[in-house]
């Protein structure tokens, strides 16, 4: 009985728990079959590989905590992508750099806040709501860039790539932003109330919670940092492609769940998918470096993450059985 | 702070849904206004109404006689009206501190929530309650881990929480058990004397008479009556509610009980353990009523879902002669088991769908395939006029009703299935008088048929009026069984509180009981 | 007073005919040619077929309610379409061996789908994603570039050709429609169809009314595979070949036909004949944006945009304040 | 190998003239112990497949003649940074060469400029990249593009209705060959192009945007398509079998050539031309990049592209009416998705080095 109190108190009251175990393994293996991981330069090669899917994650973090979901993510970044490839040029000073940067985050903002006012105000089901922006915003991207081209200069790009202050890779110091802030975030008003309208919305308007604002705002925050990744890639790729977030929209829900929030709302944080979007990231290293056969890497690949995701069920069949 | 609320000639429609067609109502502060009548007739509706989490189809709210308009339940609220909702406004995966504090939590000077006042605020509303509680309840519980009368209670405490002047409480007591009622109205008399309004919803004439100072009556959504409390008698009232003369009566049946000793026994239970209970014996015979007494949440529900094969346990279950281990709930059904459970929202009911799959949910296997849809139709609509259900049409969600024709849909759909053991589990939660007493005859009768009831209530007089002979749950265990001479209300209550029959320790010592 | 309502599925089907006629004013559309805007309609309801086929096994799963969805059914159609090119290969007697092959394939994948989701309590978006990856994975190893075989003449002649040269419609609309009918009974008329929608909406409801919720989620799962593979074998019959991709364009795709169809994404109400109204709006609507002249950003743009008025129109949530 | 070493090798110093500045060249050059990576993005797609296996295949040559260690493949489904991962890990196994079949045309310059740096050779295969050192390896896609609508503007007298159906649109390769496209209908003031769609280079939705044209424009003449969207637009004629068949544009796939077959029975005027976009190009990039590491100086006048720094190959098969049997016979044994291929041989690579 305690022990088994034990369990579920960790699983639920510390979410981040799991994730963590699942990362340290995943670096683990990743140590073991690539011992230079942790110098730096290959530390922070990796890092700013992973960084936009970790602030993409994020973003879809909070909106899954609120109760939703957000599939046009991706189409915010490629947004954010052929205008900052478009606008700045690869021949951009660093003040237009910053300049496209704030608008940037504008229009991600924007982009979520169109989700947000369907969402909340027109109360329409966000799962297909967002499918149908991703193709408003995929379409816009492709109008802003119809041939993969452009870019930022490669003074700027350079900066994300290089730059490991105190022998440490940028993208750990955004990553200790990014906790810093949800620690904040989440401990005042507006974090409790992310959580009571992702875990029952009536139940929070009764309690005159703003709810239709507090789904709203989530959105504008996924916008947001669906732009700030868009940004990041940018920099990474230095170059722009309308297609370019496509293919991170289903990752970074994954993240997300194998981070330990729950798809139905009202339970999770942010350390957790952060973690999880690393392991999916260092999943693949693992791929890399253990040289299994080309014809089999993607089921090795997809039954690790399916592995990883029914993990914590099996653990728990597993106790109920001796129960 | 104001000194009055009125709502004066209130239209409520929910689509085509008359809820209140002509809704009026005075509360002043200092006072207990007892908001009375059928399952339906919109004393919800208009709870919520004056605090705003519906918007008004006609009609005016006057607070201190100047008309008010509520945008939003923020506005209400900020105006000193608190709410303790029937269905209760409670987020699962949230702790009860954060539950009660919501949108009012402590802050810190950075804009955090301040956590140890946060604690310290909390701990000081539960101590309220404090002795009512099962286990003591600690300001980090998750709701979803409490059981229902203690969600009630932070339900309760969350509403007065911020000291409102206005307190609406519909149905907070159809959750609790004596003690814990008792607690609320000392609470509800303090309350009074502070200057506070109190709004307070009830089927319980006991509870009524008790604490309330007026009353007014709504029936099918209409004002028909207010007054003292101390120039009506409970016969007038019930008139008013339901347009009948009383319909009062317990049936007991003292002249059965020698009767039922030839009959065969049907259910035997010998040592039944789970988490909360600590060994379980009893028999009962074909045709008996058998109340299950004390106070919540010590394993009563858990006995009765154990049975029904929903809760895993070690002990054995002989029914109808034979001995089983249930898996599955479909496995009791099968020989003739029926559970009507406790928490009708989260248990027994299908909100988005229809009156008619919500009846025949069990039973559909029974329509063969293609399933004969017309007759599943006409035998829950024999199921709903059986019960007096009110509905618009049996394709209506089962959410457009009232609580108690809710209640009604739970139990009507083990009717249609003509079950021989019935397990009960408060079945008469937020019933309305007229139909209880429709209930309780309804049961008398299943009972004549030979069909077999296992019954708990909440409410003690349901107890002693109805059943044959009630076991009272302490702690895990039967602590004694009452019947005949000895079911009264007085050894009712001392055996819930642990104290054998005839035993008058502690507390009890001065008292006549 | 009565409620003015229209059902999702009559209202999508509405729209869906008044879109095909205002089309006719387009440029390049069929004009005033009665001829050609049959053969078009006829065309867009026979291209309708397959994803309507595919989100019917989506349409159980978002049914089945927490959270269902199936993500794995793009890959399932792709791996029983290999399947049955490579099993047929050009032979008729083969065709209903190989039919079985796709519901069995298909059936045991969404059982493990099913698995996840109900034993180990993975939410379903996920658990069927990783579950779609594995199957692309599988389809890797078993064939990297290797697929050898061809349809059978006879599915040819059932699918993609019209009934008879009198009747000009498509073998695969007739299937559909049988399709559609066994779909309704299955939903409306058997205790397992009223089940589903029962574990839809409360589970512990429906397992204290006695509903085996483990099993019917299960069997959800396992028949949502099942059709999907169907899918993949009907689409097979209709394309004649075969590659890795065949089945992702419709993922997508056919959980929004499921959505436009006026199914509750978030379970326990839905109907088919809401999701066939569904796909063919879909269907519709890419077909008559492909012959609108127009650059594909503008394209992707309208889409999204009609779509969004669509939902708009009737996929509005109950409001909080009532 | 024996040879295998930590130091990054060092190329050819004439084959890296902007790039890199070796400050002390080894005199001999290592002949053999290589290892070689791969970089590929996308691996849903038969061309990828093929291209896979034959590189496998190729290096098995090598590995047997003890000049490559190890062939290190990445090869998933993935996006532009998880491209840079890839080549990022092949960079940290310390590879020699590598061969990038790039997901986006810029985006993975500066990754590739630091593998440069590094001193590995690197060869972009089936798409130019514009990175001064990174050389390509790959066909021409407009010629290839142009050879298939000349032959639908001859067929058709010059004369006629036709339809378009593209790739992505906004992708390099597309871009380029609907260039072409347009240069040659240019010179065919008769040719009227109703409509252009794109078929996402996708069976299916090529099928599907066929059956739309052939509903919307039933008098049509020809369409003109490129790769596997050829295969879907085929099928949506056949199964609308209008009273008169456009001519249409082929693809080099055995699943092609039997369906001309079969297309053929049921309207013996049927013709199509059936050119392949061969991923052979690929196992010859490989060989020229052994060759490279070999220490054999490419000769660079045998280059083309932007840089001066692309092998630009032959197609590989054009198959018309003509020669329609001998398709048929080259797919004889091959699986239905194999395109007609040309990997070309040790001795044919070395036309580009000089002797
Ligand atoms: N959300 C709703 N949608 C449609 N009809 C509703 C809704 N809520 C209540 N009603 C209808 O309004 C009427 C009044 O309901 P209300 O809940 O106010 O009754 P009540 O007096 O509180 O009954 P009870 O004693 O059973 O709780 C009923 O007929 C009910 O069916
Ligand atoms: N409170 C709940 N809210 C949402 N889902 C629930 C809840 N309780 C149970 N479920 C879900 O219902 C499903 C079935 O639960 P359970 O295993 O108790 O029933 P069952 O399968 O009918 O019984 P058995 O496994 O004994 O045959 C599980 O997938 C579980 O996640
Ligand atoms: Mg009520
Ligand atoms: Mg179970």
């Amino acid at each position: 009985m305690k022990n088994r109190i034990t369990w579920d108190f960790l699983m639920t009251r510390y979410p981040v728990f799991f994730p963590l175990v699942l990362l340290v393994l995943s670096v683990a293996i990743n140590l073991y079959l690539q011992p230079n991981m942790f110098q730096l330069s290959t530390l922070n090669s990796n890092m700013r590989v992973f960084l936009p899917l970790i602030l993409l994650t994020v973003g879809q973090a909070i909106v899954l905590i609120a109760g939703g979901i957000d599939i046009s993510v991706g189409g915010i970044v490629s947004v954010v992508n052929t205008i900052l490839a478009t606008r700045v040029g690869l021949e951009g000073s660093s003040e237009l750099m910053w300049q496209y940067v704030l608008i940037s985050l504008l229009v991600g903002a924007l982009a979520g806040a169109i989700n947000g006012f369907f969402i909340a105000y027109l109360r329409l089901q966000p799962i297909i709501t967002t499918y149908a922006t991703s193709f408003l915003y995929a379409g816009f991207a492709l109008f802003i860039l119809p041939n993969p081209g452009g870019g930022i200069p490669s003074a700027i790009a350079s900066v994300y790539r290089t730059s490991t202050p105190l022998s440490l890779p940028l993208a750990f110091y955004v990553i200790a932003i990014l906790l810093l802030v949800w620690a904040y975030v989440s401990s005042t008003r507006y974090g409790k109330y992310l959580f009571a309208v992702g875990g029952k919305a009536e139940a929070a308007y009764e309690t005159a919670v703003p709810v239709t604002l507090v789904q709203f705002s989530a959105y504008v925050i996924s916008g947001f940092m669906a732009a700030l990744a868009g940004i990041a890639i940018t920099m990474l790729s230095g170059s722009g492609n309308a297609d370019i977030g496509n293919p991170m929209t289903l990752n970074s829900i994954t993240a997300v769940v194998i981070g330990g929030n729950a798809f139905s709302g009202g339970i999770g944080g942010v350390a957790g998918p952060i973690l999880g979007a690393i392991t999916l990231s260092v999943i693949q290293n693992i791929i890399s470096f253990s040289h299994i056969n080309t014809w089999w890497e993607t089921l090795v690949k997809a039954t690790i993450i399916v592995a990883a995701l029914a993990a914590p069920g099996v653990i728990n069949l597993f106790r109920r059985r001796r129960a | 702070m104001p000194e009055s609320l009125s709502a004066r000639n209130i239209v409520k429609r929910y689509g085509g849904v008359v809820a209140l067609s002509d809704g009026n109502l005075d509360v002043h502060t200092g006072e207990v206004v007892a908001l009375i009548g059928a399952n339906g007739s919109g004393k919800s509706t208009m709870s919520k109404v004056i605090n705003g989490v519906v918007v008004l189809d006609g009609g005016q709210l006057l607070l201190d006689n100047n008309p008010v308009h509520w945008s939003s339940p923020q506005a209400a609220k900020n105006l000193g009206i608190a709410t303790v909702f029937q269905e209760l406004s409670l987020i699962p995966q949230m702790t009860v501190a954060e539950n009660i504090w919501l949108t009012r939590e402590p802050m810190t000077a950075i804009g955090t929530v301040n956590r140890k006042v946060l604690h310290e605020k909390t701990e000081e509303l539960l101590s309220l309650f404090r002795g009512t509680y099962k286990v003591d309840l600690h300001p980090d519980d998750p709701i979803v881990s409490l059981p229902s009368d203690e969600k009630q209670i932070i339900e309760i405490l969350k509403a007065i929480s911020f000291d409102p002047w206005l307190i609406i409480l519909d149905e907070a007591t159809a959750s609790l058990d004596s003690r814990q009622v008792q607690r609320l109205f000392e609470l509800v008399e303090d309350w009074k004397e502070a200057g506070k309004a109190i709004i307070f919803v009830s089927h319980r004439m006991e509870e009524i008479f008790r604490i309330a100072d007026r009353y007014s009556v709504l029936r099918n959504g209409k004002t028909v009556g207010a007054g003292d409390m101390k120039d009506v008698s409970e016969k007038e009232l019930v008139k008013l509610m339901i347009e009948k003369e009383s319909v009062f009566e317990y049936i007991r049946k003292d002249s059965k009980n020698g009767e039922n000793e030839e009959k065969p026994v049907c259910l035997e239970v010998k040592e039944l353990q789970t988490v909360t209970l600590k060994g379980i014996n009893f028999s009962v015979r074909e045709g008996e009523l058998v109340g299950i007494g004390g106070l919540r949440g010590q394993g009563q529900r858990e006995l009765l879902h154990s049975l029904f094969g929903d809760v895993p346990y070690s002990g054995t279950v002989k029914l109808f002669g034979n001995g089983y281990k249930f898996k599955h709930p479909r496995e009791a059904m099968q020989i003739g088991l029926a559970l009507v459970p406790g928490d009708r929202g989260r248990e027994g009911l299908l909100s988005i769908r229809s009156i008619l799959d919500n009846l025949q949910l069990p039973s559909w296997p029974r329509y063969g395939f293609p399933l004969r849809i017309k007759k599943a139709k006409r035998d829950a609509e024999q199921v709903g006029e059986s019960l007096n259900l009110k509905m618009a049409g049996l394709e209506e969600p089962v959410s457009s009703l009232s609580g108690g024709n809710a209640q009604k849909v739970v139990l009507g759909k083990w009717l249609v299935r003509k079950p021989k053991l019935f397990l009960l589990d408060d079945p008469t939660k937020g019933v309305d008088v007229g139909t209880k007493a429709e209930i309780y005859s309804l049961l008398t009768q299943l009972c004549d048929e030979g069909k077999t009831i296992l019954f708990y209530s909440s409410d003690d007089e349901e107890l002693i009026g109805l059943c044959d002979r009630v076991l009272v749950l302490h702690d895990g265990i039967i602590r004694t069984e009452l019947s005949g001479p000895s079911l009264t209300k007085e050894n009712l209550i001392s055996a819930s509180l642990g104290v054998s029959n005839g035993f008058h320790p502690e507390s009890r010592t001065g008292g006549t009981l | 007073m009565k409620r003015f309502s229209v059902s999702p599925p009559v209202a999508a089907l509405i729209l869906a005919i008044v879109l095909f006629l205002l089309s006719g004013f387009l440029p390049n559309s069929y004009g005033s040619n009665v001829d050609i805007a049959i053969a078009q309609a006829t065309n867009i309801v026979r291209l309708a077929v397959f994803l309507g086929v595919i989100a019917a096994g989506q349409t159980l799963v978002i049914i089945s309610g927490s959270e269902g969805i199936d993500l794995s059914a793009g890959s399932v159609v792709t791996l029983t379409a290999i399947l049955t090119y490579v099993y047929v290969s050009g032979e008729n007697d083969r065709v209903l061996i190989a039919l079985l092959i796709s519901l069995g394939v298909g059936a045991v994948i969404g059982m493990l789908n099913g698995i996840g989701v109900t034993f180990l309590k993975v939410s379903p978006f996920v658990m069927t994603l990783g579950m779609s990856g594995v199957v692309t994975g599988a389809i890797i190893v078993v064939n990297h570039g290797t697929v050898s075989g061809r349809i059978a003449p006879i599915m040819t002649r059932l699918i993609a050709r019209p009934v008879s040269p009198s009747i000009p419609i498509p073998g695969a609309v007739v299937i559909w429609l049988i399709f559609g009918v066994l779909m309704w009974l299955l939903l409306e008329r058997t205790a397992f169809g009223k089940n589903l929608f029962a574990i839809g909406v409360n589970r512990v409801t429906a397992k204290l009314s006695g509903v085996n919720v483990t099993w019917t989620n299960l069997a959800t799962y396992s028949l949502a595979g099942a059709l999907a593979g169907f899918g993949g074998f009907l689409l097979v019959g209709n394309t004649g070949v075969v590659h890795i991709q065949l089945g992702q364009p419709f993922l997508f795709p056919s959980i929004a036909a499921v959505a436009v169809g006026g199914t509750l994404l978030s379970g326990g109400k839905g109907s088919y004949w809401g999701t066939m109204a569904g796909a063919i709006v879909l269907t519709l609507i890419t077909s008559l944006l492909t012959t609108m002249q127009m650059p594909d950003s503008v394209r992707r743009m309208v889409l999204g945009g009609t779509l969004l008025i669509l939902i708009s129109i009737y996929g509005r949530q109950r409001s909080l304040r009532l | 190998g024996p040879q295998a070493t930590e130091a990054p090798t060092q190329p050819p110093a004439p084959t890296a003239p902007a790039a890199t500045e070796e400050p002390a060249t080894t005199e001999e050059p290592i002949e053999s112990g290589f290892t070689i990576g791969i970089s590929n993005p996308f691996i849903s797609s038969e061309y990828r497949t093929q291209m896979i296996a034959e590189l496998i295949e190729v290096n098995q040559e090598y590995m047997a003649a003890d000049i490559t260690t190890e062939l290190v493949i990445e090869s998933a489904d993935t996006d532009v940074a998880g491209q840079i991962q890839q080549l990022q890990n092949l960079m940290a196994q310390d590879v020699d060469a590598i061969l990038v079949n790039p997901g986006d045309v810029s985006g993975l310059n500066a990754t590739l400029q630091e593998a440069l740096d590094q001193g590995i050779i690197v060869i972009s295969v089936d798409q130019e990249l514009d990175v001064p050192g990174v050389y390509n390896v790959g066909i021409d896609q407009k010629a290839w593009a142009m050879e298939s609508a000349e032959w639908l503007a001859e067929k058709l007298g010059g004369e006629g209705d036709i339809v378009l159906i593209e790739g992505f649109p906004g992708h390099p390769a597309n871009v380029a060959r609907m260039e072409g496209v347009s240069e040659v209908l240019a010179n065919y003031p008769g040719i009227n192009v109703l409509a252009t769609d794109t078929g996402r280079w996708d069976e299916a939705t090529g099928q599907q945007v066929m059956s739309n044209f052939l509903a919307a424009y039933p008098n049509l003449d020809g369409y003109w398509t490129q790769d596997g969207m050829a295969i879907g637009a085929l099928q949506a004629v056949m199964a609308a079998n209008p009273a008169e068949w456009p001519q249409g544009v082929g693809e080099g796939r055995c699943q092609f050539l039997n369906l001309w077959e079969e297309a053929l029975t049921m309207n013996p005027d049927f013709d199509s031309i059936a050119v392949a976009n061969h991923p052979g190009v690929s196992p010859t990039g490989l060989r020229i990049a052994v060759n490279m590491l070999q220490g054999k100086e490419v000769d660079e006048s045998t280059l083309g592209g932007a840089n001066g720094l692309s092998f630009v190959l032959p197609l590989a098969a054009v198959i018309t009416s003509e020669n329609l049997d001998e398709g048929l016979a080259m797919c004889e044994g091959q699986p239905d998705a194999y395109l007609l291929d040309n990997i070309m041989t040790e001795e044919e690579v070395q036309q580009f080095f000089v002797q």
